[in-house]
């Protein structure tokens, strides 16, 4: 065990107290998941599942630890020596970041089913009771009266799927005229009102500050915040054509072989395809693709056209370069 | 006696006016901590303080602050000794120096550490080879606090024993006491009302400090979380009452820390008046 | 302008600082008021100025300048000069402003034109030899420059009166006794109304044309320096204005007895004590029939046209202090350690007040 | 007294320690403060200087210095005046529960940013109890600038208060009554006597909480609107470019605030030691 832990470990328990037995103690191996913002609820969930089932299977107590931040800020993190040992972000780019750093193997995509993402979901808008403005889908959107709220593309994950799912609807409804489509974008950008850093601060600004006639999030969240926040005061729209969110997972090799944990690491990506895995998933509102789980919910994931970023951007690399990086496309349509 | 403004009209007027707005403006958002903590009752509030993790942020955040206090004091002093009881070219540039933390944005502290320190750092390579971890381990929590509340001893020190001056070290120079006697029977009582004032501010900053820290945590929960941290993580959950039990907490250890002030203050002033 | 206080007092909290007094003082005068430290001389130069307010008792008091009630007249309106202990000059200003600085913060209708303001302030700073520091700022000035600043502020705005706080207390000797001329002299040329305060004996009856002595928030006496000193009210003020030699015993027959001592007095019988300043004690080789008072010599020393000789003898409580003219030192060619014969010339007693006056002993 | 001092601990080392403390100070101040630094220097070392010119002149980031310094100059304008009121009632008048009122003084100090950051938030968004309150009347407080200085000001306000008190309670009585004795009124002798005692005082504090002002980002970041060119604050746009793994960038953007306000800072500390010795002696 290298010496930090131990002293960490050590000085812990001492700040915590004796009273207060921390399982962080008492247990041999311990593996970390860093994570998106959203997922704690998740994983509170799944870990505890999981590390009964490693008991019962290996007869080993184990312990999974969670690390959440932005998806980006998370990926940094192991860059400069965060020592996760899976990932479960929402970007493809950040997995992509890690992979370019040697810390995920080159074809992680094909290491796990369905390009390593257990689960997906997609952009979907919450508004408020009764719908007022009329939205159904993004052209509702860039009507003058439309108050837009939605995470900013340039700090959160959950922003750029929202830029690109917009980007994606305009360039099939203008049949790829690129200045219409930059038009469309610029109005769509113009009616944001708050751009805050991540999805649960736009959340908050919508819900609690009242702020906004609608909020873009992944389908998975407008969900859960309308069973939050109470059913009757917003509903839930899932415009016909939206973009495929998918939520990728892989071993962090480097880190897993120095924590001894790859066994334990792969196994813990392979545990959130199992069947009843799968069925918490889609609880919390995320798409899968286990057949039987899929017919269960059936009703609650309306039918989309999940545009895909690779079809309509090439890859998510061009993607980025091309919209988001520092004086690209994004840049261009907010510049006054 | 009379002083300028002290016509009863101008007197009650701005009276009024800055209890008013101190009241608005400072003391409201207090109330609204305190108001938004409990407003699910007490049963509520003691559960989300009493979580596990919660409880585990407050260890840590409080054995952060119990470590940064020593390193900060034995800096504050020396630095402080040095500047005002000896002149030597560059003075003035140390003196500004220790401000530095102060023109320092948090986030930008945090990532300048994370820059040296970090895996790819030269440092943190360097370490990172013989398996040492600092960042997104408490070393690295420390080490962003003690960056960022290092200049509070010595800023609370330097006026005063300026203000002082050396006349009585030089008495007991004189009678033949060595340095240590010096500064431990005749600096130190007579700065140590400043001292604990200057002890009091890196507490409250060491235990509040939020945007160094959260670039150099990691955010582990029962790991790395500070209770800033926790609080942050509660809200962004949706746990809004959650969050804000943590920020009763936070505010209940500023309340403490401007009880204890006071009654420092108060204390002086008492010694004062008596002298 | 005459002042007149009536029934003037004042307390903070439960001390009385003032007892109710009144006092006429009459135009052109300059009066000292003199008293130790807590005898309330200070309170009531700012009672006068303003700076202050009296009680408002039973019998409300008033201040008049002239025919003018100015007893709720704020400061400001009082048309005083004040010149401050410590000074309390201006420090972010230059002695030119510093001076100017009442004239500029006169009402528009009130206020001289700029090139009168500058012409007066060089005036004032000419009669206060200062007129080449102009452009410095206080904290480059002598305390003696400073506290000539500070008068000639206190007078650009023509007071009629003019009020000072121990005005020389700082300073050291030699620039005391030159300021003091000086303020006497400017005193005597511009014929304002002057009220100074100190708690130095000699600088009030040096300077002032009455004295005011005060004690305990009392005024013991009001009189021109002479009188004062020859025919003092009191037992306080006999001690207060100088140094002052005790001899204490019982008197039987006429003749006042103290351990080997005696002293013939033409008193009554009973207990009795006798004051008598230093110059009021002659020396001899030998005793007289009149007075037996054996004396050695423990210290000598020269002081101007003086010599002062101190007294010590078994029969003494404390050490007596003689002063003699050099003349008679060399005559009797005094040494430290001889003995010697003290005569009295002339003797004090005040009997009604013994124990109510204060213990005050001048040795220095 | 002061200047006093220094002259005195100038002459000779009398007194011990003077390597001791030199040693500690200069080993922690190299290895905290300036060590951490060289990290920010060698990401800049990897731009050229036109890269570096392009970075931080970028329109975008151009904006956010707008936005920062506009903001943080009205917060620091609202706190010397505010400030200087606080200052003032709290030296000068004696007032049932003033002590609590001194005490509150440093409660922006004590309370950690983020705690002000989503209590400020809460109360002054439209739903809030100040919010409301103040939408009623046509102010929009949170996601406008307006909450952008809000934020400043409250965390700031401290520096100019505790930086003025002292100064305030050490002028001495007499200065009031020599200008009032000479015939001044309240608003002349405040304006033309007071006032220049306590300028240092004030531009000193107003200019610290410009400093912090610039820097703050906890505090800030939920009560922006975080819109482009509109309400995005130069630390954010670090933040962005963190998120975008562009540590250059960042450095470059955290460069020129920590120039500025070294700068600040060091300008501050000169002009008053200037003004000091003016007043206690330009020989000293």
């Amino acid at each position: 065990m290298p010496l930090s832990i131990v002293l960490r470990r050590s000085l812990l328990a001492l700040a915590v107290g004796a009273t207060l037995s921390s399982p962080a103690v008492a247990q041999e191996r311990e593996l970390l998941n860093s994570s998106y913002d959203i997922a704690r609820e998740l994983f509170a969930e799944i870990n505890p599942k999981f590390e009964a089932w490693w008991e019962e299977e290996h007869g080993e107590q184990v312990e999974v630890s969670q690390s959440h931040g932005g998806s980006s800020a998370q990926a940094r993190a192991i860059m400069q020596g965060l020592r996760a040992d899976v990932v479960t972000f929402n970007q493809v780019t950040d997995v992509n970041v890690l992979a370019d750093a040697g810390l995920v193997d080159e074809d992680w995509q094909q290491a796990l089913d369905n390009n390593a993402s257990p689960y997906y979901s997609t952009t979907a808008f919450l508004v408020r009771k009764d719908n007022p403005k009329g939205i159904e889908n993004w052209d509702d959107l860039v009507n003058e009266d439309v108050e837009v709220v939605f995470p900013n593309p340039k700090t959160s994950g959950n922003g750029r799927y929202t830029y690109l799912a917009a980007w994606g609807f305009a360039d099939e409804q203008f049949d790829g005229d690129e200045e219409q489509i930059q038009d469309f974008m610029r109005t769509f950008l113009a009616n944001v009102v708050v751009f805050d850093t991540g999805g649960r601060g736009a959340t908050t600004s919508f819900i609690e500050r009242g702020i906004g006639d609608v909020l873009i999030s992944f389908e998975s969240e407008v969900n859960n915040i309308r069973s939050e926040y109470g059913s009757d005061d917003y509903e839930v729209i899932v415009p016909p054509t939206s973009i495929l969110a998918e939520f990728p997972v892989a071993v962090v090799s480097p880190n897993a072989e120095r924590n001894g944990n790859t066994d334990l690491a792969q196994s813990y990506l392979e545990y959130l395809y199992r069947e009843d895995t799968q069925r918490l998933l889609a609880g919390f509102n995320y798409r899968v693709h286990h057949e039987a789980v899929v017919d269960e919910f059936a009703d609650q994931f309306p039918d989309t056209d999940l545009l895909k970023v690779e079809d309509v951007f090439g890859s998510w690399p061009e993607a980025m370069e091309t919209h988001f990086e520092g004086g690209g496309m994004l840049d261009k349509l907010q510049r006054r | 006696m009379q002083r300028i403004g002290d016509a009863p009209l101008v007197r009650r007027l701005l009276i009024t006016a800055a209890v008013l707005l101190s009241g608005l403006f400072l003391l409201l958002p207090l109330v609204a901590i305190f108001a938004q903590a409990f407003s699910q009752g007490v049963s509520v509030f003691w559960s989300n303080v009493s979580d596990y993790y919660t409880l585990h942020a407050i260890g840590l955040t409080l054995m952060i602050a119990l470590l940064t206090i020593p390193v900060c004091l034995v800096f504050g002093v020396a630095l402080a000794w040095l500047v005002t009881r000896f002149d030597f070219p560059g003075r003035r540039l140390l003196q500004t120096l220790i401000d530095i933390p102060f023109a320092v944005s948090p986030v930008v502290a945090g990532l300048i550490y994370l820059l040296l320190y970090g895996r790819n750092g030269w440092i943190g390579g360097w370490l990172d080879s013989y398996d040492i971890q600092l960042m997104f381990a408490w070393p690295g929590i420390l080490m962003v606090t003690i960056f960022v509340t290092c200049p509070f001893v010595a800023r609370e020190l330097i006026p005063l024993m300026q203000a002082q001056g050396s006349r009585e070290e030089e008495a007991a120079v004189t009678l033949g006491a060595s340095g240590w006697t010096t500064f431990r029977r005749v600096t130190l009582p007579n700065i140590r009302w400043a001292l604990l004032y200057g002890i009091i501010l890196t507490n409250a900053r060491a235990v509040g400090e939020f945007g160094a820290v959260s670039v150099v945590s990691g955010a582990i929960r029962g790991q790395t979380n500070t209770l800033p941290l926790h609080l942050e993580q509660l809200y962004q959950d949706y746990n809004a009452v959650g969050a804000f039990a943590c920020a009763a907490l936070l505010a209940l250890i500023a309340l403490l820390t401007l009880a204890a002030k006071a009654g420092l203050e108060w204390r002086a002033a008492r010694r004062e008046a008596f002298a | 302008m005459s002042i007149r206080l009536d029934n003037i007092a004042k307390h903070f909290g439960n001390t009385q600082a003032l007892e109710p007094i009144s006092l006429d003082i009459n135009e052109g005068e300059l009066v000292g008021l003199l008293g130790p430290s807590g005898s309330g001389k200070t309170t009531l130069l700012r009672i006068i100025a303003g700076l202050e307010n009296a009680d408002r008792t039973a019998q409300p008091g008033k201040i008049l300048f002239g025919e003018r009630d100015v007893t709720h007249v704020h400061v400001r309106d009082r048309r005083i000069g004040f010149v401050f202990q410590n000074y309390a000059l201006f420090r972010h200003m230059s002695v030119y402003d510093n001076v100017a600085f009442g004239l500029t913060v006169l009402s528009r209708k009130h206020r001289p034109s700029s090139g009168e303001i500058r012409a007066r302030v060089y005036r004032l700073l000419e009669m206060v030899k200062l007129e080449s520091f102009a452009n410095r700022y206080p904290a480059q000035l002598s305390g003696g420059q400073q506290q000539r600043v500070s008068l000639a502020r206190a007078l650009a705005v023509e007071p009629e009166v003019l009020l000072l706080d121990e005005p020389f207390g700082a300073l050291d000797a030699k620039v005391r006794q030159e300021l003091r001329r000086w303020l006497r002299h400017l005193h005597d040329e511009l014929n304002f109304t002057s009220v100074f305060v100190t708690h130095d004996q000699e600088e009030a009856l040096e300077l002032s044309d009455r004295v005011v002595v005060m004690s305990n928030g009392r005024i013991e006496q009001i009189d021109t320096p002479d009188a004062l000193y020859r025919s003092p009210a009191n037992r306080f003020v006999f001690e207060f204005l100088g140094d002052v030699n005790h001899l204490e015993g019982k008197v039987n027959n006429a003749v006042l007895t103290c351990g080997d001592a005696h002293l013939h007095v033409d008193l009554p019988d009973g207990h009795e004590e006798l004051l008598l300043r230093p110059h009021e004690v002659r020396l001899t080789q030998a005793p007289t029939a009149e007075s037996h008072l054996p004396v050695t010599i423990t210290a000598i020393s020269p002081v101007g046209a003086e010599v002062r000789v101190e007294l010590e003898a078994d029969w003494l409580a404390q050490p007596w202090l003689a002063t003699v003219r050099h003349t008679d030192f060399e005559h009797l060619e005094l040494q430290r350690g001889q003995r010697l014969y003290a005569h009295p010339r002339h003797w004090r007693r005040f009997p009604e007040s013994v124990s109510k006056a204060p213990e005050q002993r001048h040795v220095a | 007294m002061s200047q006093f001092a220094l002259r005195r601990s100038g002459s000779t080392r009398v007194l011990p320690g003077f390597g001791l403390s030199m040693g500690i100070s200069v080993l922690f101040i190299s290895l905290v403060l300036l060590l951490p630094i060289t990290g920010l220097f060698g990401q800049l070392a990897g731009l050229s200087l036109a890269e570096y010119w392009a970075i931080i002149t970028e329109g975008r980031v151009v904006a956010s210095y707008m936005v920062t310094i506009g903001a943080a100059a009205v917060a620091a304008l609202v706190n010397a005046v505010f400030g200087l009121l606080l200052a003032w009632v709290l030296v000068r008048y004696e007032f049932p529960g003033k002590r609590l009122l001194d005490a509150l003084m440093d409660l922006p100090f004590a309370l950690p940013t983020a705690v002000a950051g989503i209590t400020l938030a809460t109360l002054y968004a439209g739903s809030g109890w100040m919010g409301s309150w103040l939408e009623a009347i046509g102010i929009n407080v949170a996601y406008t600038w307006v909450g952008i200085a809000l934020a400043m000001a409250f965390t700031s306000i401290p520096f100019v208060v505790r930086t003025v008190q002292p100064v305030l309670e050490d002028m001495p009585v007499e200065v009031d009554e020599a200008a009032m004795s000479l015939g001044a009124t309240d608003g002349v002798a405040f304006r033309r006597v007071i006032m220049p005692h306590l300028w240092p005082a004030l531009v000193t504090g107003t200019g610290l909480a410009f400093v912090r002002s610039l820097g703050e980002f906890g505090a800030i970041i939920f009560i922006a609107g975080n819109m482009p060119y509109e309400t995005e604050i130069t630390a954010l746009m670090i933040f962005v470019k963190l998120q975008e793994y562009d540590y250059a960038g960042a450095s470059a953007i955290a460069s020129v605030v920590l120039f500025v306000s070294l700068a600040l800072l060091l300008a501050i500390n000169i002009w008053q030691g200037r003004f000091v010795r003016r007043l206690h002696g330009g020989n000293a």
